[in-house]
């Protein structure tokens, strides 16, 4: 049972906010998916002040063991969400975070305060790093503007706030020690990494947005590293992200220094991916070296 | 009537070349009956994104024919093998093993339900979007809804299907008409123009149109038909990373200037949901 | 016949730093290796000032689509370099590109000095990006010290200086710009991302040296939109590399601007790599769309 | 002699299991003979880093007997399956190909040029590691050198290749001893304590040793033979990325506080080239 900011989780794989949207998913699955729902803790789908369409197609492009995504964070806007999301998120039989971005501190405020107040919340994910809205980077890649945003919004509620990183950086630790210093109660990462491709067919960028942020296993050494850097930095809980796909992936992020770990493009794969990964943790299903050396002299 | 959760894996029974396409077989020992103009999520158990390599995500197929089986539900579908995942797909072997995930997304509704005066369909499938008209056809035909469908294909090269999914004892049915751009079958020119036919002839007014095939065909069917004054249903395509609605990558530009997510508000849509289909 | 900074080339794909040593590879493989040799120009493995013997093993681990490594730059030092590789590189059938890389920029000027003296030199490649040599990240992470660099450099030689690129910034552009402020002739990118992973029998990071720096496959689309960065912000020509195993890929970082492309990890699972990609290039076997759609109605 | 230029595609000719191990055939059209020693980089044509999963990079495999073929020369590997690399070795089927860099890295020489004064030779296996034991006997016996043979094995899960590699028609050739930690072969314990017996006995002191195992023990090789002023040569392994010393990546700590690459330096060392060898 593994205890998160104080939140008693039933094992320690949740989602990666914008990999599932547990409202869709239960209309295609019915209620099996509440009954066998994959994730310890549901983080919703990044929500912004204002509703969004999200991006022009062509919006995803696979690459080499991941893909790269211009979504473009459609939602619904704070109010939308309040009113016909959450309801509907508050029926799941796990503890929610809300992601939230905005795109200065009086409306990063406003959807802190307003989603804060709400009962049905457990705690707030601070997105500083969506790699598809061009001012989500300002804040993220810089520790002043993420610690001066953090002590703007520390006050406003009892709720835990989790600050998401955004990979794209030199010295994600800095950043990390900017957030704990600001008052974060944990710190997620990794958001995606900038990439693009081309279209064979039109030697055009594949993605309409002309690039994306890249997921999936492929990030995975990268994520690691940045986890690496980040817990060597900070004293606060760690949510690692960034391709894992298996148990034994869950176990070298824990093994780093993960206190919770976070499935996002494996779920697209397999929508039951949480619960085998959950699962693979716990029957310890890691898959280790089978080499047995004959006359081991030790 | 909702999907399993989750995938499952089910057995190849069958897969044999089809003309220019490939048609292969599952058991699915676990799933409903799919409803015509669904899909699912495929990706072959080996041999498809091991340490996650492409083919990474699994690949949306629609269902081209479905039948009782000894012990589960028989999934036929039809694949055009154009990169990576319908390479391997195509390649499957008999014995071998499927992730698969469904059945995803909506259905045909029948005449009466699209538009109430409607009496009959005419059903317009080009290249491999021939496959959901398959198992469309079928069930109109159960329901007894008097129907004309129309086929068309660019060349022999990609076409394929005909035999196995339009054909009662080898050869093809009745109310069948074919199209070719090569002209090795049927009206020499584009599907569409045996559309029109019917469009112009007072006999169409009161069916509706079902259609499935590449974007440009799709957009053309959309604006006959809008032009004539007759409703459509269109099974679209876009890229799907999940087929669930979890990964927001499906999207289609609806006339509101926002966007639907055609693996769930889709892969059917009316003719009047969507702006236009995009297309190269 | 590419035109590179006034060199001509066969064909645009060279090898990529630190990936292929052309002198081992011809005992290994005798002179069928100069008959045949894959790239259009030969870019040595860094040299630094003095000797290394490069870090303690495990120096390398291999991830998906790629792999992690941690050599530590062993060479033999500018003496060792001048006195026992450089006759035998200068044999080589193609120009030759000396790769340098120091901890200060009197240091830096002794390597440029002194290989830029040498006739059978044809070009300098400046490594202000190595992940695995902790000195080494310092200059390219900072646009001041970058531009600083080369304006001290750029004087000592007539030869075309080439500076490489750490990925491991927010934005190399700002870099690039600055190099090119400098003095730069041209611009290569990617080096390796920082990147680790566990050794799942111990539980402990793979690497010795507990990180390293990841490249192949996985990092081709970070390195494709970082040279669509860099291109929309320089006007010098660029060196596009970072998984590229194909003519394909090779084709999309020429299409984001790239005037030639190198190969690396590529060439450790193919030797004959780089011309097999020139070949594909050349016969455009470029993967492109297969789906014709019938009935095009335009 | 020297390898060709770059990978070729070799064929599968045979793979069959050998107790917990697998030996699989390819037929090399185009390479030399292998010398005792080298190796080869592998990796299947199909199903290895499609796109760049895992396996990814090639994996270096010891040839372990070879021979003339009709169309040029068979190359037989012993291979236990330890991980995705191997696996996918062990599952060739006949008629697959893989793609083989190689003949790589140095070979064992005869006992006059390790140590002028020696006549004999020891060889010492231990598990997988017998395999290129097995050719460098043949070569031996093929010089009329006299010579023991000493294979170890953790247990019968962990053994293999006997028959097929140290036998005459069925039986163990009289130069060979076992020792099985487990005592299903042999004498119960350690290979090395049948090493040490010989090199206790005076007959053992103009004898030079070879040994291929697993790092511990070839480190008890190394130090029994140095304490007993015997020279050896060791084949070792390290992490290798290509084969062709161009990635750095299999350095082996030399006395001189520097590294070499096993690859091109090895993989066989002298007992006293090597620090030690390092083992968990
Ligand atoms: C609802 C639905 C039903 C479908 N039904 C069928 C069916 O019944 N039969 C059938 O054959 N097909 C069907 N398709 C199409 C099928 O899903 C695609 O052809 C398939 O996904 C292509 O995958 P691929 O790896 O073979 O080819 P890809 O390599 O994915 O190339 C196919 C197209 O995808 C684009 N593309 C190229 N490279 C990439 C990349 N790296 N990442 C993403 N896109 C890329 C290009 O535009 C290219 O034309 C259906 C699609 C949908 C959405
Ligand atoms: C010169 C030489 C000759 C050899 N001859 C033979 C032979 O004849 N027969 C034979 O069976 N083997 C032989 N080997 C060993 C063989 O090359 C390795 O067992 C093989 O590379 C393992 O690959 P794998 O993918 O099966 O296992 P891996 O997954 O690579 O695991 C094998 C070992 O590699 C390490 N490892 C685990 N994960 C990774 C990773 N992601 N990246 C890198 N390392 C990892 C671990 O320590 C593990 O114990 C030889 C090795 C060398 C160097
Ligand atoms: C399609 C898609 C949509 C995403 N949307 C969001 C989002 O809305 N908010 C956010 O913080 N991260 C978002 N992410 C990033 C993921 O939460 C996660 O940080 C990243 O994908 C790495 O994890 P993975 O490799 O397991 O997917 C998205 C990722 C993908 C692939
Ligand atoms: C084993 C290894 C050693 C490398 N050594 C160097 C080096 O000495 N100098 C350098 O500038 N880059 C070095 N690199 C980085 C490569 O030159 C290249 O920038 C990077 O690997 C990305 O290209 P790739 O994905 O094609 O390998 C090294 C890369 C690898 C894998
Ligand atoms: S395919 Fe993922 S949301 Fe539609
Ligand atoms: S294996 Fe690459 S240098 Fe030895």
């Amino acid at each position: 049972m593994p205890d998160f900011c104080g939140i008693e989780l039933a094992h320690p794989v949740i989602n990666a906010s914008g990999t599932y949207d547990a409202i869709a998913a239960r209309k295609v699955f019915g209620d099996e998916l509440l009954e066998e729902f994959p994730f310890s803790a549901f983080v919703s789908k990044t929500i912004t002040p204002e509703a969004r369409t999200g991006n022009e197609p062509q919006r995803i492009w696979e690459t080499p063991a991941g893909m790269i995504n211009s979504i473009g964070l459609p939602n619904k806007g704070l109010e939308g969400f309040l009113a016909s999301d959450l309801p509907q998120l508050a029926e799941l039989p796990v503890p929610l975070i809300v992601s939230v971005m905005a795109t200065n501190r009086e409306e990063f405020a406003r959807l802190v305060k307003a989603i804060g107040e709400r009962d049905e919340v457990t705690a707030i994910e601070l997105n500083v790093s969506c790699p598809n809205v061009h001012s989500g980077l300002i804040v993220g890649e810089n520790p002043v503007e993420t610690e001066a945003l953090l002590e703007h919004l520390r006050p406003l509620t009892e709720k835990p706030l989790i600050v998401k990183l955004t990979p794209n950086v030199a010295d994600p630790a800095a950043v990390a020690v900017a957030a704990e210093e600001g008052g974060a109660d944990a710190i997620s990462l990794i958001n995606t990494l900038k990439g693009s491709a081309i279209d064979p067919a039109s030697g055009e960028p594949a993605l309409a947005a002309g690039h994306g942020g890249l997921s999936g296993p492929a990030v995975r050494p990268i994520a690691l590293q940045q986890l690496r850097a980040v817990r060597a930095a900070v004293e606060v809980p760690l949510i690692g992200m960034g391709g894992i796909s298996s148990g034994a992936d869950a176990a070298e992020f824990i093994a780093a220094g993960a206190a919770l770990v976070a499935v996002g493009t494996e779920s697209f794969r397999d929508p039951r991916a949480g619960a085998r990964v959950a699962l693979e943790l716990e029957t310890d299903a890691v898959v280790s070296s089978r080499r047995t050396p004959a006359l081991d002299l030790e | 009537m909702s999907a399993p959760f989750g995938r499952r894996l089910c057995e190849v029974s069958a897969n044999a070349v089809s003309g220019g396409y490939r048609i292969f077989s599952l058991l699915d020992r676990e799933g409903p009956v799919p409803a015509p103009g669904q899909f699912y999520m495929l990706a072959s158990e080996q041999g498809w994104g091991e340490g996650g390599g492409r083919p990474y995500l699994p690949r949306a197929i629609s269902v081209a024919e479905t039948a009782a089986a000894k012990e589960g539900v028989r999934l036929d579908f039809l694949v055009e093998s154009v990169g990576p995942g319908t390479d391997r797909l195509c390649e499957l072997e008999p014995g071998e093993r499927v992730w698969l995930t469904g059945p995803l997304g909506n259905r045909f509704e029948l005449p009466k339900q699209v538009s109430p005066g409607a009496a009959g369909a005419i059903l317009v499938g080009g290249g491999i979007g021939i496959a959901p008209m398959a198992i469309w056809r079928r069930h109109l035909i159960e329901h007894g809804i008097p129907l004309r469908v129309l086929l068309g294909f660019r060349n022999e090269a990609h076409s394929g299907g005909l035999t196995e999914l339009f054909c009662s004892g080898g050869n093809l049915c009745a109310d069948i008409k074919l199209a070719s751009e090569d002209g090795h079958a049927g009206h020499q020119g584009y599907v569409t123009d045996l559309l029109l036919q019917l469009l112009e002839g007072d006999d169409a007014t009161s069916a509706v149109v079902y259609s499935c095939g590449p974007p440009a065909m799709l957009e053309a069917v959309r604006a006959l038909c809008a032009s004539h004054g007759v409703n459509c249903e269109l099974a679209m395509e876009s890229p799907m990373a999940c087929g669930f609605g979890a990964c927001f990558g499906c999207a289609v530009p609806t006339p509101d200037g926002g966007y639907m997510r055609l693996c769930v508000d889709g892969p059917v849509v009316r003719g009047d949901a969507v702006l236009e289909v995009a297309h190269a």
